[in-house]
């Protein structure tokens, strides 16, 4: 199984997506901004980081990053795509989720082990949890309050294609506690909190939850 | 403009009685002669502008040098140290094939003057200073002074420069480990920001700031170069050039973390492909620094075509080019053959790159402009040979006076005080701070708040490199109130606790570095104050066998004639042969014994008791005992890699009573212990050194004690952990909530 | 050498933490007759040649602004 | 009710990441011809009665710009 993991200019928890790729007994890609090549794929994983500084709009930029044009349309047509933070805002600017990911209420950036709901196990990275499960993930960015216009949210809410939701306090004033939503096939998943630095005892958070994300995919790609 | 009016070395050879604006630059009259006799005529306004930054203070430690020459005279033999003081950063040797670099660097004043930018540059010059040893950064740590909480503009100031820290470290994706936040009337006015930056590299990689090898390219690259800090040199470029366009030249730089990110990785890439044979950041003193330097120490001789730096601001005229403080830039010394590839990995990382010169075997440094020569140097003049002062000094009047000492009032409530200093800004958890910074990035960190040091795994840092399971551990500390009353005895507590908080993780210490934050030089009791703490950091530091590997100083922290209290920070690096055997903060489960390693004597000296409830600085500080620390430090070690020890906190401000307080707080785990002396205020409140608390499986007890006897190191059991509460027996009782809301409610309540 | 001014503002019916913040402090400082205040962002456009407006709307709608939050406004200085 | 724009950008001779970052990012974008990019922040402020300018200007100089590295514009919308 190969997950390609990306690299924009900025990207920061590549390294820690591609080790969490590797825990879970797959092969991480690594896949580079610059070039028009998923390199054959089984899924793809948009790590977190400030790519392009954050600059403009969180996201704004990469959108337009050569890789996305082969991206966009494969996950239209079903790849399995998780964005965590960075990689959840340039989802969002690419309009493959819903709405956008703005300043934090409190307007500080804020890194700390949060505790999320899973809301929906049933999408392609969290067939591992159950629903209604608490899991421990740590969060850290300045730019994470989820907002959507009100038919949007109806819609998200309606069909359960909220994944996850802040639970023990909203850590930036996410609309609903909105901690992670998917697109209506189950294929992408997008989220504020990081399940890769959530994979192993030593480091990260006090918490090994991270790791069903990888076991959900790693499952679905075998019996696909 | 025209040439007409451009000072060449011809011009100043026809005009040598011209009269330059030397003390606008901050230059002595005899200092400006000096430059005169080493060139043999007058200097060019170029030649003043290189001269004027590489001997100013800041650059040349005139003031300083003859008491840092203790740091390598007195240095303990050590075989771990690769690369000692005088290049950007000292190179420690960490086993398996591995080498550490690390360096502390203060950027005070421009934190005051625009905290954001201020902290922010800060981080960005220091990580800089970092690559150009030919490492990956790989953490960052912060050691932050600041006025009185309430003060109106400590709120400014203060969320500037952590706001700034966490804008430029969360963006670069380097882990924030560490750090202090300590606030002092003193401060007002004069914040200390200090930044640490710790890289990794393999042994064999090392880079000197050297050009070797005529006919080898100077590339400069990363950021153009624009009107960043040079407010002294307009002077320059207006007495020589009557144009309108040098009004507007800004003081403040401003930072763009993601050029520095794209910076690193580009560096990174050509060090793998071994494509640099020189590397220099440039720091506060721009182009002149980063030429003069990598040439003084290379062949000797460099050509440098100043038309050929890219600008942002293209009226910048030769003077303010050499002067430009803008940040996110760096220098290379390549082969000619390797330029083409060099290259490459700059357009692929999107980092601009030009090449603007070559080095040369003429023993000078030669710049032009617009074709006509407008520097020439020998650069080891500028470099190295700049003036050394022996500044008078002398105890200051009232330093007698000042450590009599005052037997101040005992509480009668100790657990009332114990909740007074643990909310007290001083003590109060940190959070509010340390929550604005990634500490998880890059997924290595082992350790980070509240530990006593940071913890970095090395295996996963640089893929392809020799397996191991080692790990480096990082603490700064200082106290400018203990080196108030004595700075000899302050430095050398301030290295004391850093060391222990370093053995508190199971690490042990290996190497030191530094950053001395001073009043003004010209002040014989600030100098006094200076030389007591260089000394006694120098002779700890041989007595603990840990070397210092370079710092930074820096001066004129006073504002009119009230200097800040001597504040020299101390950073301490140690290793530990196997990250997994690290000791976690604090009390990690339930029904372990509690127990205290070291002795409590009556030591309130600058103590946070007497700062907190009667505001009192007087007396002296706690005792200075390195052999104590020395064993303490053993004893640790060798509990954790024989995996003795299940928790552990250092005793320091407050003492005993915040030690307890913070290690039920950091894993919510209560517990009930017996004072180990007579006098329950002197055992909870006072801030004798050489202390350790720690947590030990009931089993393993007689193991740690036996190790103790073996070193000498006092051990005292105190108790259990569990419950939730922390239980103090005759004397206290507090549930944990209560501890909590107290610790942590400070911060937030005052900064929002 | 055209300049064009693109002003970004999140749509009102967005929370806009900053702005509140701002309005916040306003009477902490003796300002105390300010009922709101919304920041957004502010472009100023350098462009060779002729300004074409279409083109502009183009930049503001794909780049500049997310219009899922943000609406846009924009005016050439010729 | 009064309505007051003001306009704070970075002073020209301070370096802008963001707008540099933008500049680069048009021309991949096929925007070729945008020479320069500065971005800088709007703040849209309503006020109870009256503007009063001199009143505005101390709050812009306060609170809404850091005039060590920005200038500010106001407008007043009455
Ligand atoms: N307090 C100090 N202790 C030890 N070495 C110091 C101290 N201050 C400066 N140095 C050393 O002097 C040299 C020059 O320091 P510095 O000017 O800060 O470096 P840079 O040129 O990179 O800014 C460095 O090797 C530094 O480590
Ligand atoms: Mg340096």
């Amino acid at each position: 199984m190969r997950v390609g993991v990306v690299t924009f200019p900025g990207t920061l928890d590549d390294q820690d997506a591609a080790r969490a790729v590797r825990l879970a007994g797959a092969e991480a890609v690594p896949l580079w901004h610059a070039d028009h090549d998923l390199r054959g794929v089984d899924a793809v994983f948009l790590p977190g980081g400030f790519s392009y500084g954050d600059y403009l709009r969180c996201g704004a930029i990469s959108r337009f990053a050569p890789i996305m044009d082969e991206l966009i349309p494969a996950a239209r047509d079903g790849l399995p795509v998780l964005g965590t933070c960075n990689g959840f805002q340039i989802l969002c600017e690419a309009h493959l989720l819903p709405g956008a990911l703005t300043r934090n209420e409190g307007l500080h950036y804020v890194c700390r082990d949060q505790r999320v709901r899973v809301e929906n196990a049933g999408t392609a990275w969290t067939s591992a949890f159950t629903k209604g499960q608490e899991i421990l993930l740590p969060i850290k960015h300045g730019e994470g309050r989820y907002v959507a216009a009100p038919e949007v949210l109806h819609e998200l809410e309606g069909s359960g294609r909220v994944v996850f939701r802040y639970a023990g306090g909203n850590p930036n004033g996410s609309m609903n506690d909105i901690a992670g939503i998917a697109n209506a096939a189950g294929t992408i998943v997008g989220l504020m909190p990081h399940p890769e630095h959530a994979v192993e005892e030593l480091t990260g958070a006090p918490s090994l939850d991270g790791r069903g994300f990888f076991a959900s995919i790693l499952a679905k790609l075998v019996t696909a | 403009m025209s040439a007409r009016h451009l000072d060449t070395v011809k011009r100043a050879h026809d005009t040598p009685d011209e009269a330059l604006p030397y003390a606008e630059l901050g230059m002595k009259p005899d200092e400006y002669e000096r430059v005169r006799a080493i060139l043999g005529r007058r200097p060019t306004s170029s030649e003043l502008a290189i001269y004027s930054v590489m001997w100013s203070e800041h650059c040349s430690y005139k003031s300083s040098k003859v008491h840092l020459r203790q740091f390598a005279a007195k240095a303990p033999v050590s075989a771990a140290l690769l690369v000692g003081m005088g290049e950007n950063a000292g190179v420690v040797d960490i086993g398996d094939g591995w080498a550490a670099t690390f360096k502390i660097e203060s950027h005070n004043h421009p934190s005051y003057v625009e905290p954001h930018q201020g902290a922010a540059t800060g981080v960005g010059g220091i990580v800089r200073d970092i690559m150009s040893m030919g490492a990956r950064p790989i953490a960052v740590m912060d050691s932050l002074r600041f006025g009185g909480a309430a003060e109106p503009d400590t709120r400014r100031v203060l969320s500037g420069v952590v706001g700034g820290i966490s804008h430029y470290g969360n963006c670069l994706g380097l882990p924030n480990i560490g750090g202090e936040v300590v606030f002092d009337p003193c401060y007002l006015g004069n914040p200390l920001v200090n930044a640490l930056c710790v890289g990794l590299l393999r042994k064999d990689q090392i880079k000197l700031a050297t050009a070797p090898g005529p006919g080898n390219r100077v590339v400069l690259f990363g950021a153009r170069t624009g009107a960043d800090g040079i407010g002294g040199a307009s002077v320059l470029a207006s007495a020589t050039f009557e144009d309108e366009s040098h009004t507007k030249r800004p003081a403040v730089q401003v930072g763009d973390p993601f050029m520095e990110k794209l910076l690193i990785e580009c560096c990174l890439e050509l060090f793998e492909k071994d494509l640099v044979v020189g590397i220099q950041d440039l720091g506060a003193a721009g182009v002149s620094c980063a030429t003069t330097e990598l040439a003084a120490k290379g062949t000797g001789g460099m050509a440098v075509d100043l038309d050929l730096v890219p600008l942002r601001d293209p009226t910048l005229r030769p003077e303010e080019i050499l002067m430009s403080e803008s940040q996110e830039r760096m220098m290379a010394v390549v082969a000619p053959h390797d330029v083409p590839a060099f290259m490459d990995i700059c357009a692929r990382w999107d980092v601009p790159a030009t090449v603007i010169g070559e080095v040369t075997d003429s023993g000078r440094l030669v710049m032009t402009w617009n074709g006509e020569v407008i520097v020439d140097i020998p650069p080891g003049t500028a470099a190295d040979e700049g003036p050394v002062y022996e500044r008078p000094y002398h105890e200051p009047a009232g330093q007698h006076a000042l450590n009599v000492a005052v037997d101040l009032p005992r509480p009668d409530d100790l657990r009332a005080t114990l909740l007074r200093l643990l909310g007290s800004p001083n003590l109060a958890s940190k959070e509010w701070v340390t929550s604005q910074y990634d500490r998880y990035v890059r997924g290595n960190t082992v350790l980070a708040q509240p530990a006593d040091a940071g913890m970095i795994r090395i295996s996963e840092v640089m893929p392809g490199a020799t397996p191991t399971r080692r790990g480096i551990a990082l603490a700064t500390d200082g106290n400018g109130r203990y080196a108030k009353l004595d700075p000899y005895a302050g430095a050398q507590l301030a290295l004391s606790e850093a060391y222990r908080n370093v053995a508190a993780t199971g690490a042990r210490p290996l190497a030191v570095t530094n950053c001395l934050n001073f009043g003004s030089p010209e002040d014989p009791e600030v100098m006094w104050q200076f030389a007591e703490a260089v000394r006694g950091l120098a002779d700890a530091c041989r007595t603990l066998g840990v070397p210092v590997t370079g710092g930074n100083v820096s001066f004129y922290n006073q504002t009119g004639v009230n200097a800040i209290n001597p504040t020299p920070v101390v950073g301490v690096l140690g290793v530990i042969d196997d990250v997994a055997k690290r000791i976690r903060p604090g009390f990690t489960a339930e029904g372990l014994r509690v127990v205290l390693l070291g002795d409590t004597a009556e030591e309130f000296g600058g103590s946070e008791y007497a700062h907190v409830v009667h505001q009192r600085l007087a007396g002296l500080p706690p005792r200075v005992d390195l052999v104590a620390e020395r064993a303490l430090a053993s004893v640790l070690v060798s509990a954790a890699a024989d995996g003795l020890l299940e928790g552990s906190h250092d005793l320091s401000d407050g003492g005993l009573a915040i030690a307890l307080a913070e290690a039920c707080l950091a894993q919510g785990v209560g517990c009930s212990v017996t004072l180990p002396g007579h006098d329950a205020f002197v055992d909870l409140f006072s801030e004798s050194a050489a202390r350790v608390l720690v947590a030990v499986r009931p089993e393993a007890f007689g193991a740690l004690a036996e190790l103790c006897a073996r070193h000498e190191v006092p051990c005292y059991g105190l108790g259990t952990t569990g419950g939730s509460s922390l239980i103090v027996e005759e004397v206290m009782e507090i549930p944990l909530g209560e501890l909590r809301l107290t610790h942590e409610r400070t911060l937030p309540e005052i900064f929002g | 050498m055209a300049r064009v001014i693109v002003d970004v503002m999140l749509k009102p019916e967005i929370l806009d933490p900053q702005g509140q913040a701002i309005a916040r402090a306003l009477p902490r400082l003796g300002f105390s007759r300010v009922a709101d205040v919304r920041q957004g962002k502010r472009f100023e456009i350098e462009i060779d040649g002729p300004a074409d407006e279409a083109e502009i709307t183009k930049m503001a709608e794909t780049l500049l602004a997310n219009t899922v939050i943000e609406d846009f406004t924009i005016r050439l200085e010729q």
